[in-house]
């Protein structure tokens, strides 16, 4: 894929938020409306087409603790909050391809958690589980070797202790697990087809009305 | 493919068989090899080669692979490890299909010169002939009477279970713990270091092995885990495989690396690898032993519903808990089977509740037989498990005035009236058969048990020790039948 | 409560006993309870009662309580459900500190008449005679000579264990399952439906009772949640308690209403209870049994690190999976030490990181226990699991030319070494001494293995089946001690 | 306690929410800084000391569902919004004692659960755990016989699955365990105090910075 192949001539071990989604959108996986702005014009652009409330985040490779550098701002409801925003996470950066993706601000309370990781025995291994903190705070999380059927897509859903996520709980839909699944299908076959591709990190997954939505993503390249 | 199965058929079945490293005196590892072969009966053409010559068990002794006097189709390998790679050679040169090489000393000791000599059994394997081990205890098989070094009074009676095994310490403990259990194998293949033939070719080749019904590994690391897991997912669709996982612990990982140096792999892929595949997973050898066990003898049923029967009360309330922890259910049966139970038990004590409560472990079999038919007809009901206290006949030896307990129990009822249940039932029988009674004055009560469980498991019934044994085993198959469904679509 | 504790006092060692309910003939239970005592020697006054007279075992009957010629210390009643209620009051007139009522037929099956002698029981219990059951077992106590109905050949030794048990099956069990691990009781006490004397004041008896050492429970329902866990709380601050919980299930639940007619209670909220309380829970008797083994015999200490040491490397690599599962750490030995070891060792094949692999199972034992000296200077090191397979031997008959396996394991020298190893080496050693060969044939093997048991058991090392029960039970010692050390601050 | 008692003697089976946190106040828990508004003045006063942005609640006793029913509002930023949600949330309700809860808005992403469960055996038993959905979705709790020690209570936090949420994690403090603790215990205490009270939910208990508040809460009587 063009995207990886630049970023491993560049010598670079990881693709930005902005790249890693557009590899993912390559594979069909839902993925936030989003537009990287690099100057004032390009955000006044970028702020009128995805429309308020909305995101906003540091984006450049290599970047790590968006949230506790302060570049990542939710819930921006005018065009003046916006533009303090991006001067404020500009002046955060100092990599050449730095630039501030303006993203939609997806509705949703359950985050989850899919990604690829590479088993020096098995090879390409797609990750399914609980997003946000709580795959740090629970690790409730399902393995497959990749590639992976449909079925054992919707046996990682129901290996987790916290699939009643998935279900319809506390006035939310359920979760589309057929989405889900063909989305845990692609992250298998996109470790399969790109050797490069050492790991893949989709955190938050959110769903939005019980559509899986790609809300953050990273994808590492080995060297 | 099925080419190179019929070398490895012809391993495993071999006419005649070379041993090489055989001392006239001594208890070294060629010699015991050998006098294991004549003790289990192998039929075939037995050469041991020794460069001195002499006789060993009345066989002549041959100076060298070539002075045999006809191609061989098997060797075992027993000389010091540097001499090995020669004398592989010379067997490949005398037509051997394959060889095992029981002899150590090669990449487990994790040095270059062990390295080295396994890189020469590669090239040589390579030219065609096939190889087990080193560090092995290789092959028994006892359709063709070949058996491994401490094997000479392993049964020569067939079964459908086969074991895989980096381990050969391992395998004898499985077998050992088969035969009394009641199950027997198709092949047992110990394969230590792995320098040529190793688990996935082996595990591929025993998918298509019409004698195995039931396949058994264990498994520290494995040298291709991709292959390895196609090869798996697609044989434990046809044939349950039981797998016990060395080395998932740290330093368990620690003890793998210095005893076949292969790699652990991170313990949740390995998990999750053995799950996907729907591999049955056993924790220790004994579960799996239980397993082969509960897959030999039962139907491969989604087993849901069960009657325990049992006498006293706290036997059935922990059956009961057991079951639900094994996803097993005990559903009160059917009310009138419920009230024709409750007539035929002793009373007061008893409950026909399920569990059912027999009210003494004294109850006559013939009860408990017709029980058991009874509670057949709740189409709830898959499976009965009965709780067979026999050594508490020990205690009630003194008040009945006998000699000794054993005139006390009425074994052959026991044998008979379960017999009659287990062939009009129509639902499986699985006894758990404990004895509580291990002291050194109570040998008696073990030589009865034993002969129950002899006489049962003939009968087709399976017999494990605990009740929790029992259903964890039954619990096994209804998870691989119903996944394996799942599977299929 | 200590003058109440006087009372039970004279229960558990009275001087004279009045059996009521007990016929000329037959197998009743008045008459085999009788027997059972008369066997195990009980040195007091033993008075039968029978209306009609006569002699039974060479003893006078007496036609009623009140013609027996003295007052009596305690009643074991034995009479039919609607005959106890008399009879109890029959025996608190002559004196009687408690009665045991064996009979059956009470609220356990849950009608209106036995509630309804319940009742009257525990309205005679409060004027003054302490009453265990209806519906049990009653009191096993060595050190008195009072004994169960099947318990005739129970062991006169003492021992620090005490049983408190709804159930009167699972103390027989209980008890035979103790005599071969090697531990002995205090008490045992069955109190069935507990009409009087239950859990809660039962177990605030053996807090105090200084015979007592580790108290182990089964448990199917409380009467009282809130007073049991403040005396279990108690309690457990000052001795382990163990309990075997039963009925957490459903269906387990169910026949625990049919067994002793008790709530089973909120399966979390016990669970969180007992916990909270320090308690160890026990999953099966067999583990409450490894458990009572392993606080007898152990010190209590939070042990971390310790040593794996046996013959075979999968078993090894099994050893420290399973130890790792139990939270026990078995961290590479010191360096020196290791170079030590390996000195000793068998070569090749042996391997002196930790665990320690001894090559094959035939290892001498004085090497097994020098490897423990050496490694007992390892500060990282609390405890030794020795991982012993003797019947292993069994396959060396033949080539070994012996008779039969009895001459080939040199048993004695186990034993010795390991007292020796037991005794020198400053840290406690456990062995997991399994039987894989228990076919009909090895009836000898399993002699043998006996013998060990009972040699080393008599020296103060606890021998467990299985490597997985030796790991639970220093495990539970581990937790036990470590929460209460935080409990108490 | 007196809210108790004049519930018990309308014949009522639970505490508005309003009512539970006057309860739990009078334990020591910290509770969100809120005003109960019955009419547009109240509201006005009420807006006036709580501050933007602020949440609104509908609360009456026996009210169920109210996030599905449209009778919680978050982050409102303005008067406007504040009024609209008002008149909205008054006419969605029809008992007597009906109010809105004008409430300070708790910031903070951890959710936890406190309460407090009457077991037929064991008596009042106090219950921690995850928050939120995750109550319901994972059941990750721990339970203790009340009365429980401090040392009980620092035991629950450690028996959790998810105790890692207690720590300092992505850029967050580490939970006060101290005040956590002195939670459960004063939970257990009104159970053992109260015999009229047999439950108790404070759900979600949120960690703000750290220190826990109890953002809702409903107290159970027994009839």
């Amino acid at each position: 894929m063009e995207i990886i192949e630049k970023a491993l001539a560049d010598g670079r071990s990881t693709l930005s938020e902005s790249e890693s989604k557009q590899v993912l959108n390559q594979y069909n996986i839902p993925i936030t409306k989003e537009i990287l702005a690099t100057n004032a014009q390009e955000l006044d652009q970028a702020v009128q087409e995805i429309g308020f409330p909305l995101v906003m985040k540091g984006c450049a490779a290599d970047l790590a603790h968006k949230t506790e550098s302060g570049l990542v701002k939710i819930d921006i409801r005018d065009a003046q909050e916006a533009r303090e925003a991006f001067e404020s996470m500009m002046s955060k950066m100092d990599s050449a391809d730095k630039g501030v993706l303006v993203q939609e601000m997806v509705k949703g309370k359950r985050e989850l958690v899919v990604g690829l990781t590479r088993d020096p025995q098995f090879g390409p291994c797609v990750m399914f589980g609980l997003g946000g903190i709580f795959t740090e705070v629970l690790e409730d999380i399902a393995f497959r070797v990749a590639p992976i059927t449909k079925a054992d897509a919707l046996d990682m859903m129901a290996e987790i202790k916290g699939k009643k996520i998935l279900e319809a709980i506390r006035g939310m839909e359920a979760a589309d697990k057929d989405m889900l699944a063909d989305i845990l299908v692609a992250v298998g076959k996109l470790g399969e087809e790109n050797q490069a591709v050492s790991e893949v990190d989709i955190n938050p997954l959110i769903l939005t009305g019980g559509k899986p939505v790609a809300v953050d993503a990273l994808v590492v390249l080995a060297n | 493919m099925v080419r190179n199965f019929e070398q490895i058929n012809r391993m495993f079945n071999p006419q005649s068989i070379a041993v090489l490293g055989v001392s006239a005196q001594g208890f070294g590892f060629g010699r015991g090899i050998l006098h294991s072969i004549m003790s289990v009966g192998y039929e075939g053409r037995l050469y041991p080669v020794n460069p001195k010559g002499g006789e060993v068990f009345g066989l002549e002794m041959h100076p060298s692979v070539e002075a045999i006097p006809e191609d061989i189709d098997f060797a075992i390998i027993a000389v010091p490890a540097p001499a090995v790679p020669a004398a592989l050679e010379e067997c490949r040169k005398k037509g051997a299909a394959g060889a095992e090489i029981i002899s150590s000393g090669f990449s487990e000791l994790a040095n270059e010169q062990g390295e080295e000599l396994d890189r020469q059994i590669r090239e040589i394997a390579a030219k065609g002939i096939r190889v087990l081990g080193p560090n092995c205890f290789g092959i028994y098989c006892p359709k063709s009477g070949l058996t491994m070094a401490p094997g000479g009074d392993f049964p020569r009676k067939t079964g459908p279970v086969a074991l895989l095994s980096q381990s050969g310490g391992l395998s004898i403990d499985f077998v050992s713990m088969a035969r009394w259990r009641g199950f027997n194998f198709s092949k047992v293949v110990s394969f230590g270091n792995g320098c040529d033939l190793r688990e996935t070719e082996m595990l591929e080749y025993l998918r298509h092995d019409p004698d195995t019904q039931v396949i058994c590994m264990y498994v520290e690391g494995v040298e291709d885990g991709r292959e390895f897991f196609r090869v798996l997912r697609q044989t434990a669709l046809e044939k349950p495989v039981i797998i016990l996982k060395g080395g998932l612990s740290e330093s368990g990982g620690r003890a793998v690396a210095s005893h076949t140096a292969s790699m652990g792999g991170s313990d949740k892929i390995w998990k999750a690898a053995l799950n996907q595949c729907n591999v049955v997973v056993a924790e220790t050898l004994k579960d799996m032993a239980d397993a082969a066990l509960a897959f030999t003898f039962l139907p491969r049923k989604a087993y849901k519903g069960m009657t325990i029967v049992g006498g006293g009360g706290a036997l059935g309330v922990h059956g009961a808990d057991m079951a639900e922890l094994a996803g097993l259910a005990t559903p009160l049966l059917r009310e009138d089977l419920r009230e024709q139970i409750h007539a035929i038990l002793p009373k007061p004590g008893s409950s026909a509740n399920n569990p059912v409560d027999i009210a003494n472990p004294f109850t006559p079999p013939r009860i408990i037989k017709e029980t058991v038919m009874l509670a057949s007809q709740d189409e709830a009901i898959d499976l009965h498990l009965i709780i067979q206290l026999l050594y508490m006949y020990k205690a009630n030896v003194g008040i009945m005035n006998a000699k000794d307990v054993t005139e006390i129990i009425p074994l052959q009822d026991f044998i008979s009236e379960y017999r009659k249940a287990h062939e009009k039932a129509g639902k499986p029988i699985v006894l758990a058969l404990p004895n509580n009674r291990q002291e050194r004055e109570s040998m008696e009560v073990e030589g009865i048990i034993r002969e129950a469980r002899y006489g049962l498991t003939e009968a087709g019934i399976p017999i494990f020790d605990q009740v929790k044994d029992a259903l964890q085993a039954v619990a096994a198959i209804s998870r691989y039948t119903e996944r394996r469904q799942a599977m299929l679509g």
